[in-house]
């Protein structure tokens, strides 16, 4: 771990809330995108025997 | 179209027209400023341009969403689109009648509240001349966020979300103007971006809110 | 003043409502519109106003020459009923505010802010609206909504004088008004989906 | 085959579902190997210290920020000259992309800017004109929200995003003007190019070209996700018609 000094709190929070943020946006568009897929396939089926 | 703006500033006048709305609205924020900044004279005159700014730009945003909202909602929108004056010029109508019944009460108003803000001496003309030249602005952007959230639900809300952003640029430069008017500077570079915005702004952005009111009615 | 109306496709909301809607509207025609509610009336007299635009099909026009008359009769409630029709004069460029006060007998209302009247009375007031257009096509949607027995008569007969004036009409209604209409059964042309509008969802299926 | 046919939602959604896992996998290792190789080998800088290791996330989610609503507004341009569908969509999916990235780029760059001017926040031109941009993000996203009919709300958007994209411009310059105008001597000019010796950019282009691979990657899977949301309402009000 490199020895960040005395602004180590400032790097590593900036990091911190960086990756926290894209995390939070990729699981959100994931999450998204499986729940639309499902609902989706579900309506085609409807569609198709309905 | 002048029996447009004859009618529309005969709505405003007539009962619940809201005519003195955004003026009392000016009136009551900046008398609310010193009480929530302190009463020291030194403190509220320097920052005197920047309220008076900021409670004009509110008092404007105030009567914003009425513009369209009422007549869309009796049909005579429905009627406008399709009677033989073009959309656009409806929609510049519109906004001359907002800045007459919001906007220029406000300019009127904005030295006598300079009074109590303490304003330098010097403020007085440039306060009234940045907002001479930037109330149109707001007017007719104003009137483009009111033309895209006509028929939304909660469209109110929306439309200062909306229009607060686009009015950046106007409450800078207004607000540079009237205070390096105030402080005796020059301020021509802030007076000429101001006009040269409102300029635009009245030239380009009643295409933009046509089209939305066209999408709108759909 | 022709209308002309070939294989015309409706859409409401990106959805087809109604597809292959042909017909003519000649000088001193009335068409009536029949169908059940949701059929697409509306949807249809909108796109012939022009407010919506026509997703397939053809509609030969001329311009300036629809008079519009929905549900919502454009009225202002603090104008008295002559200020609403001179405004509206006034937009149309015409000044015939008094034939249509008479025709509808709004004379003695004259004076009376819109927001006090009847709702029948609020309708005769938009009605009256349309004589002010001084516009040939008359394209009405319910036009006769709470409206009582001789008011209707007052509309059929003024729907009768625009007839004979050369102009033509275009109504949305379920009531006879006494006119010798056509008449144009809408649901004959629900759509099926078969005709591919430009919507999203055929350039998916 | 012109190139719009590229964009027909079906072939779209074909020939992006073997794109996807390519940028994906790209896109986690360059911003892997980028953050690892700024934050573990790369030196102190002599006068902002430690601090420096922020501008590999600082400059890459700016920079994705402006390209984001750049790259909205030409989406938003196709839509209203040529009604695609794709376009409008692929403009709402990288809105979501581009404020979480504005979000970024000013959260890392008032920490960056924090012991230079001893305070969380500092109205410096640039920065501001990052909020400015994220408030812009706010209304678009808004606006989407707030409208049912698919095709009214990608015509509205569409031009708020042009009207949107003129005022970030003047924006950008009144936030110049105005900062000179209230403390003469703003902040040292964080300017990146010209202080960043060459041993930190190096692994600042690979964190870049990773981001960018991210926000590709990621604008990809929500229109796709967009364009099978879009056909699910058209089946959803076609089973409402009955």
């Amino acid at each position: 771990m490199p020895d960040l000094g005395k602004y180590g709190t400032e790097v590593l929070s900036a990091y911190l809330a960086t990756i926290a943020l894209l995390a939070g946006l990729i699981a959100l568009t994931w999450l998204r995108a499986r729940r639309v897929r499902a609902a989706l396939e579900q309506a085609e089926a409807r569609k198709k025997n309905g | 179209m002048i029996a447009l703006l004859v009618r529309d500033l005969k709505l405003a006048m007539r009962a619940g027209g809201g005519f003195g709305l955004g003026l009392a609205f000016f009136l009551v924020v900046t008398v609310l400023v010193p009480f929530g900044v302190g009463p020291d004279s030194g403190i509220l005159g320097a920052i005197a341009p920047g309220i008076l700014w900021i409670g004009a730009l509110l008092a404007c945003l105030l009567s914003l969403d009425r513009i369209f909202q009422l007549d869309y909602e009796d049909g005579s929108l429905d009627l406008l689109a399709t009677a033989p004056i073009p959309m656009e010029s409806v929609v510049l109508v519109k906004a001359l009648a907002h800045w007459l019944t919001s906007g220029l009460p406000l300019v009127l108003a904005a030295p006598v509240l300079g009074v109590l803000l303490n304003l330098p001496a010097g403020g007085y003309l440039w306060i009234v001349v940045s907002l001479l030249i930037g109330t149109p602005a707001l007017s007719v952007i104003g009137t483009f966020g009111a033309a895209i959230t006509v028929g939304l639900r909660r469209g109110g809300l929306l439309l200062s979300l909306l229009v607060l952003p686009l009015y950046v640029p106007v409450l800078i430069f207004g607000t540079e103007a009237a205070r390096r008017g105030a402080e005796g500077l020059a301020n021509t570079t802030p007076l000429l971006m101001l006009a040269g915005i409102s300029a635009g702004v009245l030239a380009l952005l009643p295409f933009a809110a046509a089209a939305a009111i066209r999408v709108n009615l759909r | 003043m022709k209308l002309i109306v070939e294989n015309l496709l409706c859409q409401r909301g990106g959805v087809p409502v109604l597809e292959g809607v042909s017909f003519t509207l000649g000088p001193g025609e009335a068409l009536v519109l029949r169908g059940p509610n949701g059929s697409g009336k509306t949807t249809l007299l909108r796109t012939i106003a022009g407010l919506q635009p026509a997703a397939g099909g053809r509609i030969e026009l001329a311009e300036d020459a629809v008079a519009y008359g929905a549900h919502a009769d454009g009225l202002k409630a603090t104008l008295s009923v002559a200020e609403n029709l001179a405004f509206w004069a006034a937009i149309y460029g015409t000044d015939d505010v008094d034939t249509a006060l008479d025709t509808y007998a709004l004379r003695g209302l004259a004076g009376r802010p819109a927001q006090n009247l009847s709702a029948g009375q609020k309708r005769r007031l938009g009605l009256a609206r349309l004589l002010v257009t001084g516009r040939p096509i008359w394209v009405l949607d319910e036009p006769t909504v709470s409206l009582d027995a001789d008011s209707v008569a007052m509309f059929g007969r003024a729907v009768g004088a625009h007839l004979a004036g050369g102009g033509s009409a275009l109504i949305a209604t379920h009531i006879d008004l006494g006119l010798d209409a056509r008449v144009l059964d809408v649901s004959e042309f629900a759509a099926t989906g078969k005709m591919a509008a430009d919507g999203f969802d055929e350039a998916f299926a | 085959m012109s190139i719009w046919e590229y964009a027909n939602p079906r072939k779209f959604m074909g020939w992006t579902g073997r794109l996807v896992p390519v940028f994906v996998v790209l896109a986690a290792v360059l911003i892997g190997v980028g953050l690892t190789w700024g934050f573990f080998f790369t030196p102190d800088d002599y006068r902002m210290g430690a601090t420096v290791k922020i501008i590999y996330i600082h400059v890459p989610s700016a920079m994705m920020a402006i390209n984001a609503w750049v790259m909205m507004l030409v989406a938003s341009l196709i839509w209203i000259v040529r009604r695609h569908h794709v376009s409008v969509l692929a403009a709402r999916a990288a809105a979501g992309v581009g404020v979480t990235m504005t979000l970024i780029a000013l959260i890392t760059g008032a920490i960056w800017g924090q012991p230079m001017w001893g305070t969380w926040w500092a109205w410096d031109p640039r920065l501001t004109s990052f909020l400015i941009l994220f408030l812009f993000y706010l209304g678009y996203l808004a606006l989407w929200q707030a409208i049912d009919d698919p095709d009214t709300a990608a015509d509205l958007t569409s031009v708020l995003c042009l009207v949107g994209s003129v005022f970030a411009v003047l924006s950008r310059y009144a936030v110049n003007f105005w900062n000179q105008g209230l403390h003469q001597g703003a902040s040292l000019s964080l300017d990146k190019e010209e202080n960043v010796a060459d041993v930190f950019w190096q692994p600042l282009v690979v964190t870049m070209v990773g981001f960018g691979l991210l926000f590709v990657a990621l604008v990809l899977i929500r229109t796709r996700t967009e364009i099978r949301a879009r056909r699910l309402h058209a089946l959803e009000a076609r089973e409402r018609m009955g």
